[in-house]
């Protein structure tokens, strides 16, 4: 049922041109693939701003109080060992290591939320219809699935703004 | 964009209404000073403290500024174009700094223990060679020789790019920049070290210079932004737009972090080693002045880091303009830890009418000249090769 | 500790330690350690059990040890009463046993000698006991023989020879033993021998100067604590000369400001090389060697003719050093009858000078008595002469090396191997030994039964503590056997105890009793009778003679002199004494020729550099302070047979000595000193002389202490004005260690540290490894030189752990392997460290120590063991001490103020239900220093005396100005000078 | 986005989106030549021989080494602290200049951040191999044991342990995460099966779609964020292992930014040195031109710049302390037996660098990379001045002594270039050496092609 219709341009500025006017004719975009990230895609696909900094702060914080309290776990409950004559309590030492997890908790945390967000990881087969979107193609991908127009008048719509090489594939599900 | 598109900033007028306010600051000030002399007669060492406290902020302003400027002028980046002429007429008050100093002379006795040359001990007789006054003094015309040296040419360099477009002004304007940066490197270290290090003399600190540096650079940058956000305000700047405010907030941000980070470093090396001819300057602030140094720490760090984390923190001008106060007071806090426990010491220093009434003097001062200087040229350096740059990009 | 039976114990009658809490013969404290070593020891369980019966009665058949001997207790240790003679140098001492083996020797306090404390000798003998390169089997022309073969073929050729009438010879060290003399005599009567006593350094030559000017051939008590002024030239009294660890005990007597008045001993030193007395004195006066002699002779003359007496023609000294003279000679004649002159050559004429010097001044009889005399240095030159000269039929050599340690060792090879019969007796392989064709393996003296009158009147005895680890027998025993007596030794002492002194003395009633109490308190003290003194002044002015006509050779003059640590050279080359540096150049493992710094600039000579004198080559070193036509060679080095090649060091420098007279005089002179150009690598362990300006040993005049306590010490004060904190100091609830070091009674003998590596299981490093600078020693003495290189003042400093409360080093450790006890211990976790010597790095004081490799063969990686020293070798190992960790390659070690001494006497207290007391608890440091120097205690105690030393205006910590808050004071060091 | 006329193009050479992709992928597509085959030859026996005598060093303990009762350290953490500091640039080069939105870091932020991940696997063999009973050296861990002792929370040496675990790691992370895109190309490039499935396997499925695009630029950034305080920190920590301690020469509250700033001095000298031969040897000069090299050189000026003032801050701070133990620790440094190490490191690390202020010296390859060997010695020099001439002389002058390492020592730090080579000669046949697609991601504002500028005669020769 679910019928793609891509094409792809060679060059970014052509591409942004096209993704607006098709956004100006109504037509929902089911994916842009680009060989880099295209300054103003974002916008004019209007994606809301990634939830990443979040999850790195939320992971950061998690990451770094775990690291003080532990440590003061360990220097006033674990074994208060007298070392140096410091006090049990010694703050400024714990310092280095509650930065060093804050960093490195909100660092994994992020990456891994990337991966699972994106669905990409180690071993994933991807759906690739142009093997150039990661060389020079700025592939624009759009279905019959979540548009109202038929697959021909999408891609005449597509072609309308200048995309080469517009093809259409059944969807196998 | 095309220059075309750029709208023209309108030229600053500074109006009588302004005046006024700052007369009436400048008042407030005096009037401070002089019930703190005449009616609440405070002892002479904190009357000269706050003059020396409050011409070296005075001076840290215009510096940072200055160095801001030349540091972006080296690092060949644009987006500070449109603000340039902010930092250009702050440096332009350095000169004027030295009359606020001199008022302060008198007090020198009073303020640095190595000037009492009577009766010196083993310690300070062995630094006389580098703390006596006559070498101290040479060293104070040298630093404000090159400072209003460079503050000056500078500007010219600036200025005259407006008449005469040309690409060599910048090659002039970035080779100028490095001897600037040269010459305070080397200068910036060396006068914390005079003005404020030797307030405890015995004490000392290698990396104390770099630290009076990021808070100096840190009150500067907030100085900038309440002054580009007022100007935005008013009309004067058009071109300025929530991406110079989210850079400006970046710095106000990443150097707040940086001056924790010198800060810790100095703490917890000489917390850690506890060795007493180091210990002894935290040892006089955690205990006779313990809640103005966490106090300190909180304002200047955690309390910019924590408000200025988010994207959008940095881009909302009249809450990064409430931070760039808040962190402007935590840094005359953080001078104000610098110079009274030494200078004053546990039983007269206090924050009372004086600390608090005699800085709107030399605010006033400084928006003073800072004006007179910001109106005699363009408010934008319309010429410079990178301006349409610094009107056109976006933060990420 | 009133009881004196629960100090120590005897073998002859076992008293189990009476404990109230314990039932009898349950483990107390058995530390994992002393577990592992106690089953260790069951290998050697036949010989342990056969130990204990063998004593009481002859073994019969071995004992499993399972069925426990009823006078072990496993991890407890057991003391002995015994004493240390070698040769030259006499201890009572406390044998320490663990588990069947002695482990350590300590002082006896009760002994009348030597109560404070040993030397470092005493302490590193133990080892020699375990050592693997004794004789194991007797031996007949070096094929192994048994004891019976040998006993019948010598016994036969001794009574064949005795017929012939041809001299059989027994040559022995000093004899000191009443019994032992008694034994002898009956067999030089019954084989018609000749028995004859050799010294490797003889004082033969002073005995013919008492005899000349006393009357009598005695050596006479001298007594440095009476002396208000003591005058040596060339005398190391403190480190090697007569009885130094008695004289270090009462000369510190004297330099001690804590419990004494002020009123310290005026000590001048004149000598050429620098000395460990040269380096305490008050003042020093640098002279040449050759000039002893004539200063004597000026002092004498000076002394005459204030005294009226006629003085003699003598050539003057250099005019420099008749300046000084005259000082000393004031000095002298205002302490009158309170000064003491002493002189260390074997010159007669010279100690002729001494003597009249001292009765001049009216010594004799209050600083010199007769009235107790020293038996030892009884060889005698023209002694061996008589040897040398008759055609022996037989010669038994017993403990002696004459032919390493004799100027004219050729002579003496070849009366040995021309003799029909030569027979020796000795522990250890030598140059003498292998000459033989006998060898009668002898143990060791803790294998041994034996007595010693060292001082007539003072008798010890000296019991076995150890079953004897080989196939060896006493010199005695063989006498015994070869006379045909069928007493054992033991009873032989036994008997000739009840018949001579039993009646002496009134405390006993039973003789039987009488013999066992002598073994607990290990000494008996007789009444003697006095030598008389005759005085005779006529010989002063051959003497004078004498040294007129001494020739004043041009060139250089070597003076040959015994090393604190090594001595004579005699025996085992012990690998401990080896590795302690000397105390004043810092050398370990070597000898070398001292030279004057001038003479070494002029020449281009650095230190290391080969030199040659006469026929020796030898590196030189650069010695401040050294005389510049005299150079000092130290003896004992150079030995090559019957060592272990990594033991091989230095050179034999005895060839250089000259018998001259009938008297063997430690001087070469006329030499010509001459680089060689090779260089050689010395295992110099303090490489900078200089304090460079810092207050780390603080020291004053006794004139200006006298004005104030705190002179030269005026910076504590101030630092203690000036210490600022972040942090408040803990809290140390209980005990809180500390330990109070006098730097003016420190002598710097090194017996300290000895002491130390033997309780804490010091591993020997070797001379190479030294020279990398990878010594163990938790202890050491640092010497610093002051003032001009020609004649530097010096200043000691033994140097430990600190215990800081605020240590650098532990804050650093990143796996807490170090930190700090509740009682102020600054203590290591071996097992938990992991070598990353970042707490080294950040110690001020280095003290602490890497094991750089496998010295101890504990690690776990087989065949990288590093044990130069054959420390490793099951017999060498079984010396350790079970209360000490044997640490493993890669952790870092320190000293821990002896912690398993601290818990042992805490616990002893608290199953006694008492409180620790103050001074019971000592360090193996404080323990063996002969000097009082060291004192530890509990600083939480207000009335122990660490307490109150760190309280006086003269204590101080090594760089207190850091904050580290070391649990270690310094008392300054005060000179008597003005 | 608007680009003023006066700025240098960053790539030069007319190059289109596929040129770029063809040159960036030439070597992995190549057959390898003669001179790789050699280099990594040269580079493994090295590195075996390195590790050979690392096994001696564990077998017969740290005395196989020179340093002794006085120098704790020698060669070990000297050796430890240039590696670290060689594995700052690539980081700062990704985030610190990202942040400050530095285009030119696009051409060489790949290969300086690869060599910063070897450079601190070089650097992590130190301080295992320095403690005496490395077998034992997961005691450093806080993990729960039979005695519940935990780690010494205190001790910079265990700050070290997390500082560096969480830069590798997050270095690792930031490198890539950078990488996935292009291993994508390459996978979509690559004609072999076998090699097309390893590639996807590494790229993780990348198919460049935009939204991942978008959420890889915001992490992107967040990462910077993260890894910028985190390079500061780690040579912060570093730094902390000498300032904590009460020895003078190491205790000084300058030391954290001052070591930083060399760690990026001596890290961007590294990156000069790699790359000055590999875009000759890989052809790349068009990506990574003069222009690069000249802002390299002018972060190497800066830094360099800020050490000098530290070391004479240090100097001068010595003498206005008043402390003997500080005075004598600088003049022994200056003047003392040591003085050789001193004078080096002040000449390549102070003065030499000056000469960058000259343009024509900056954009001068032969000069710059004679300049960075000369760095990277001076910063060698600089650790070693530090370890060693402050401890061999410290407080008590009977322990002073002297340092000199054995060949065992010499061979583990040649055996570390064995392994670092090793590492990058596999790295540069394997991954693209430049960033394809941040750098397609700036060619439109910095390529020439785009900016339709004339290609210049360029002045320099040696290009």
């Amino acid at each position: 049922m679910g019928a793609i219709i891509y094409g792809h341009f060679t060059d970014e500025l052509e591409l942004l041109d096209a993704v607006k006017e098709l956004k100006d004719k109504g037509i929902r975009i089911a994916d842009v693939r680009t060989p880099f990230p295209v300054h103003g895609l974002d916008a004019a696909l209007k994606f809301p701003r990634s939830h990443l900094p979040k999850v790195a702060f939320v992971a950061g914080v998690i990451g770094g109080s775990l690291g003080l309290l532990f440590q003061v776990w360990v220097f006033t409950k674990g074994w208060p060992l007298n070392i140096g004559g410091k006090p049990h309590l010694s703050l400024p030492s714990f310092v280095p290591v509650t930065f060093e997890l804050t960093i490195l908790f909100a660092a994994f945390a992020m990456g891994i939320a990337f991966l699972l967000r994106s669905n990409l990881g180690p071993g994933k087969i991807p759906d690739i219809l142009d093997e150039e979107v990661t060389n020079d193609h700025f592939q624009v991908i759009l279905t019959v699935k979540n548009n109202s127009l038929s697959e021909v008048e999408l891609a005449e719509a597509l072609a309308a703004t200048g995309a080469l090489d517009v093809k259409q594939v059944n969807e196998e599900k | 964009m095309k220059k075309q598109n750029i709208p023209e900033p309108v030229p600053f007028k500074f109006g009588k209404k302004l005046k006024t306010y700052l007369g009436i600051a400048a008042g407030v000030g005096l009037l401070a000073l002089l019930i703190a002399v005449f009616l609440q007669q405070l002892p002479s060492e904190r009357i000269w403290a706050n003059l020396w406290m409050n011409a070296l902020m005075f001076l840290f302003l215009g510096l940072g500024a200055l160095f801001f400027w030349t540091v972006n002028t080296l690092g060949e980046s644009t987006w500070q174009i449109n603000i340039q002429r902010i930092m250009e007429s702050m440096g332009l008050t350095i000169p004027f700094a030295v009359i606020l100093f001199i008022v302060a002379f008198p007090g020198l006795k009073d303020l640095f223990e190595w000037t009492h040359t009577e009766h010196l001990d083993k310690i300070l007789q062995k630094k006389e060679a580098y703390l006596n006054f006559p070498f101290w003094l040479f060293r104070f015309a040298v630093y404000f020789g090159l400072w209003s040296f460079f503050a000056f040419y500078l500007r010219k360099i600036s200025v005259k790019n407006d008449f005469e477009p040309y690409e060599k002004f910048l090659a002039r304007l970035r080779a100028t920049s490095g001897w600037f940066m040269v010459i305070f490197a080397i200068t910036s270290s060396m006068a914390a070290w005079d003005w404020l290090m030797s307030i405890d003399a015995h004490w000392f600190s290698t990396l104390y210079g770099w630290y009076i540096f990021s808070g100096m650079f840190v009150s500067a940058v907030a100085v900038i932004i309440l002054i580009t956000i007022a100007f935005r305000h008013f009309g004067i700047l058009p071109n300025v737009n929530a991406e110079h405010l989210h850079d400006l907030g970046k710095y106000l941000f990443g150097f707040s972090i940086f001056w924790a980070y010198l800060w810790i470093s100095q703490y917890l090396l000489i917390w850690y080693s506890n060795i007493p001819e180091e210990t002894v300057y935290y040892v006089e602030r955690v205990n006779n002045f313990g809640t103005i140094f966490y106090v300190n720490v909180i304002t200047n760090f955690l309390f910019p880091f924590l408000a200025l984390m988010t994207r959008g923190a940095k881009r909302q001008q009249l809450y990064l303009a409430i931070v760039a106060v808040i962190v402007l007071m935590g840094h005359y806090l953080d001078l104000y830890l610098a110079i009274m426990p030494g200078a004053v010491g546990r039983e007269n220093a206090s924050i009372g009418l004086l600390e608090i009434g005699l800085p709107f003097f030399y605010l006033a001062a400084f928006l003073t000249l800072f004006f007179i200087f910001f109106e005699k040229a363009k408010p934008v350096p319309e010429n410079h090769p990178y301006f349409i740059e610094s009107s056109d990009y976006e933060n990420i | 500790m009133s009881e004196e039976n629960k100090y120590w114990h005897i073998l002859e009658e076992f008293e189990p330690i009476k404990d109230v809490r314990n039932p009898k013969g349950r483990e107390e404290v058995v530390s994992p350690t002393s577990r592992r070593n106690f089953l260790k020891v069951l290998g050697l369980g036949t010989a342990s059990a056969a130990l204990i019966a063998s004593c009481k009665r002859p073994v019969e058949k071995a004992i499993p040890y399972f069925i426990k001997p009823e006078e072990i207790t496993p991890g407890k240790a057991a003391y002995y009463a015994s004493s240390y003679f070698n040769q030259n140098e006499f201890c009572n001492v406390l044998v320490k046993v663990r588990d069947n083996r002695p482990i350590k020797l300590e002082p006896n306090p009760k002994s009348v000698i030597t109560p404070n404390g040993t030397s470092g000798r005493v302490q590193a003998s133990v080892l020699d006991v375990y050592n693997i390169n004794r004789y194991q089997h007797p031996k007949k022309n070096r094929e192994t023989i048994d004891w019976e073969t040998a006993d019948s073929e010598i016994v036969s050729q001794l009574r064949q020879l005795a017929n012939e009438g041809k001299p059989v010879i027994l040559l022995t060290p000093t004899i000191i033993s009443p019994s032992t003399k008694k034994l002898i005599s009956e067999f030089t009567q019954t084989f018609n021998a000749e028995w004859h006593q050799y010294d490797a350094i003889p004082m033969d030559g002073w005995r013919e100067a008492n005899n000349r000017v006393f009357g009598t051939n005695s050596l006479p008590e001298y007594h440095f604590e009476k002396a208000d002024c003591i005058v040596s030239v060339g005398c190391d009294f403190l480190g090697t000369w007569l009885s130094p660890v008695e004289f270090s005990g009462q000369y510190s007597k004297r330099r001690d400001l804590f419990n004494g008045d002020g009123n310290l001993t005026k000590h001048y030193q004149i000598e050429a090389g620098m000395s460990l007395t040269g380096s305490n004195a008050d003042m020093r006066i640098r002279a040449e060697r050759a000039d002893y002699g004539r200063i004597l002779a000026y002092i004498y003359n000076q002394m005459a003719s204030q005294k009226g007496v006629s003085s003699n023609d003598a050539p003057t000294p250099p005019q420099e050093i008749t300046q000084k003279l005259d000082k000393v000679i004031s000095d002298l004649a205002a302490s009158e009858g309170k000064s003491l002159v002493v002189c260390g050559d074997n010159n007669p004429d010279y100690q002729v000078l001494v003597n009249n010097i001292n009765q001049l001044l009216g010594n004799v009889g209050n600083t010199i008595l007769f009235e107790r005399t020293y038996n030892h240095f009884q060889g005698s030159e023209k002694s061996l002469e008589t040897l040398l000269n008759s055609n022996p039929g037989a010669v038994i050599i017993w403990d002696v090396n004459p032919v390493y340690n004799h100027p004219e060792s050729d002579r003496i090879k070849a009366a040995i191997e021309k003799a029909p019969l030569s027979v020796a007796i000795s522990a250890l392989p030598d140059e003498t030994t292998e000459l033989c064709q006998y060898i009668l393996p002898s143990p060791g003296y803790l294998e041994c039964w034996d007595d010693a009158e060292y001082k007539s009147g003072v008798v010890s005895v000296l019991q076995p503590t150890l079953h004897k680890l080989f196939d060896a027998r006493q010199a005695q025993e063989s006498l015994l056997a070869w006379l045909g007596d069928e007493t054992s030794w033991r009873d032989t002492i036994k008997n000739t105890w009840t018949a001579d002194y039993f009646p002496l003395q009134n405390e006993q009633n039973d003789p039987d009793r009488f013999w066992v109490e002598t073994l607990k308190k290990g000494e008996l003290v007789v009444d003697a009778t006095p030598v008389s003194v005759s005085l005779n002044s006529n010989e002063i002015e051959s003497s004078i003679q004498k040294i007129n006509t001494e020739k004043q050779a041009d060139g250089i003059t070597v003076e040959l002199f015994e090393n604190i640590n090594i001595g004579t050279g005699h025996g085992p080359l012990n690998p401990w004494l080896q590795e302690v540096p000397d105390p004043v150049t810092r050398i370990a493992w070597d000898n070398y020729a001292s030279v004057a710094p001038s003479v070494a600039r002029q020449m281009g000579i650095q230190n290391g550099d080969i030199v040659q004198l006469g026929n020796l080559t030898i590196p030189a070193f650069v010695q401040p302070g050294q005389a510049e036509k005299t150079i000092s060679i130290a003896v004992g080095y150079g030995r090559k047979k019957g060592i272990p090649e990594e033991l091989i060091t230095g050179v034999n420098a005895y060839p250089l000595a000259k018998v001259k007279n009938g008297f063997r005089l430690f001087t070469s002179s006329g030499l010509n000193l001459t680089k060689t150009g090779g260089h050689e690598e010395m295992a110099l362990v303090q490489g900078h002389q200089s304090m460079e300006g810092r207050p780390i040993v603080r020291e004053s005049t006794l004139d200006k202490w006298k004005e104030n306590p705190a002179a030269g010490n005026e910076l504590h004060e101030e630092i203690k004005h000036h210490h600022t904190t972040l942090y408040e100091k803990h809290e140390y609830k209980g005990h809180k260690w500390g330990m109070a070091i006098d730097l003016n009674k420190c002598i710097g003998c090194s017996a300290c540290v000895l002491a130390c590596n033997t309780e804490n299981n010091i591993p020997v490093v070797g001379k190479k490894e030294t020279a990398r600078h990878h010594e163990m020693h938790w202890i050491r003495i640092d010497r610093y030189y002051n003032g001009e290189e020609e004649n530097p003042e010096v200043v000691r400093q033994p140097v430990m752990c600190q215990h800081c409360d605020n240590a650098p080093c532990e804050n650093v450790c990143p796996v807490a392997a170090t930190n700090h006890s509740s009682e102020g211990l600054n203590q290591m976790a071996y097992n938990r460290c992991i070598g990353t010597r970042y707490c080294n790095n950040n110690c001020p004081y280095k003290v602490r120590r890497f094991n750089w490799l496998d010295y101890t063969g504990a690690d776990a990686i087989p065949n990288n063991r590093f044990d130069p020293a054959n420390m490793t070798l099951d017999l060498s190992r079984m010396r350790h001490n079970p209360d000490v960790t044997v640490r493993a390659k890669g952790v870092i070690e320190k000293c821990s103020f002896c912690v398993q001494r601290i818990q042992e006497k805490k616990l002893t207290a608290k199953n006694e239900g008492r409180q620790l007391e103050d001074g019971e608890l000592q360090p193996a440091c404080q323990q063996a220093c002969p000097a009082d120097a060291i004192v530890f205690g509990d600083l939480n105690d207000p009335n122990s005396k660490v307490s109150k030393m760190m309280k006086d205006p003269r204590n101080y910590h090594l760089l207190e100005e850091l904050h580290t808050l070391p649990s270690v004071g310094y008392l300054t060091k005060i000179r008597n000078k003005s | 986005m608007h680009v003023s006329p006066v700025r240098e193009p960053l790539i030069n050479g007319e190059k289109s989106y596929s040129d770029i992709t063809n040159d960036v992928m030439a070597p992995i597509k190549a057959k390898p030549g003669k001179l790789w085959f050699a280099g990594l030859t040269v580079s493994v026996i090295v590195m075996l021989i390195g590790f050979a005598m690392i096994g001696y060093t564990v077998w017969f303990g740290i005395g196989t080494w020179g340093v002794n009762r006085t120098i704790g350290w020698g060669w070990s953490i000297t050796n430890f602290v240039w590696w670290v500091g060689i594995g700052h640039a690539g980081t700062f080069i990704s985030a610190i200049l990202l942040l400050f939105r530095q285009k030119w870091r696009t051409s060489i932020n790949r290969s300086a951040e690869a060599m910063t991940i070897f450079a601190v696997m070089c650097a992590g063999i130190f301080p295992l191999i320095h403690m005496g009973r490395l077998p034992l050296g997961f005691f450093i861990f806080p993990y729960p044991n039979t005695r519940e002792l935990w780690v010494n929370f205190n001790s910079p040496l265990l700050w070290d342990v997390f500082a560096i675990t969480t830069y590798f790691l997050v270095s690792l992370l930031f490198w890539y995460f950078g990488l996935i895109p292009d291993l994508g190309t390459i996978r979509d490039r690559m004609k072999t099966l076998w090699k097309k499935k390893v590639y996807n396997f590494l790229s993780f499925g990348w198919k460049g779609s935009a939204r991942h695009w978008h959420r890889h630029e915001s992490m992107s950034l967040i990462l910077a964020g993260l890894a910028a305080p985190l390079v500061l920190s780690v040579h912060t920590i570093v730094s902390f292992d000498f300032a904590t301690s009460v020895i003078p020469g190491w205790h000084t509250t300058i030391f954290p930014p001052y070591f930083v700033s060399g760690a990026v001095f001596s890290g961007f000298a590294m990156v000069l040195t790699l790359m000055i031969v590999t875009r000759k040897a890989l052809n790349l000069q068009e990506y990574i031109t003069v222009g690069h090299v000249e802002s390299m050189n002018k972060v190497i000026i800066a830094t360099g710049s800020i050490v000098g003032i530290a070391y004479i801050t240090e100097l001068f701070m010595a003498w206005y302390s008043g402390v003997e133990y500080e005075r004598y620790a600088f003049m022994n440094r200056a003047l003392g037996p040591y003085a050789w190490a001193y004078w080096i490191m002040m000449t390549c690390n102070v003065i030499s660098p000056q000469l960058l202020w000259i343009k024509k010296l900056r954009r001068n390859l032969a000069f710059t990379f004679v300049l960075s060997i000369f760095i990277n010695i001076g910063m060698w020099f600089e650790r070693f001045v530090i370890v060693v001439t402050s401890l061999h002389r410290d407080y008590l002058p009977s322990s002073w002594s002297m340092y000199k390492p054995t060949i065992v020592e010499v061979a583990i730090y040649m055996g570390t270039f064995g392994l670092f080579f090793t590492l990058f000669f596999i790295f540069i046949r394997v991954f693209p050496v430049i960033a394809m697609a941040e750098v397609k991601s700036v060619a439109r504002s910095s390529a020439r092609k785009f900016l339709g500028k004339p290609v210049k005669k360029q002045k320099t020769k040696n290009q």
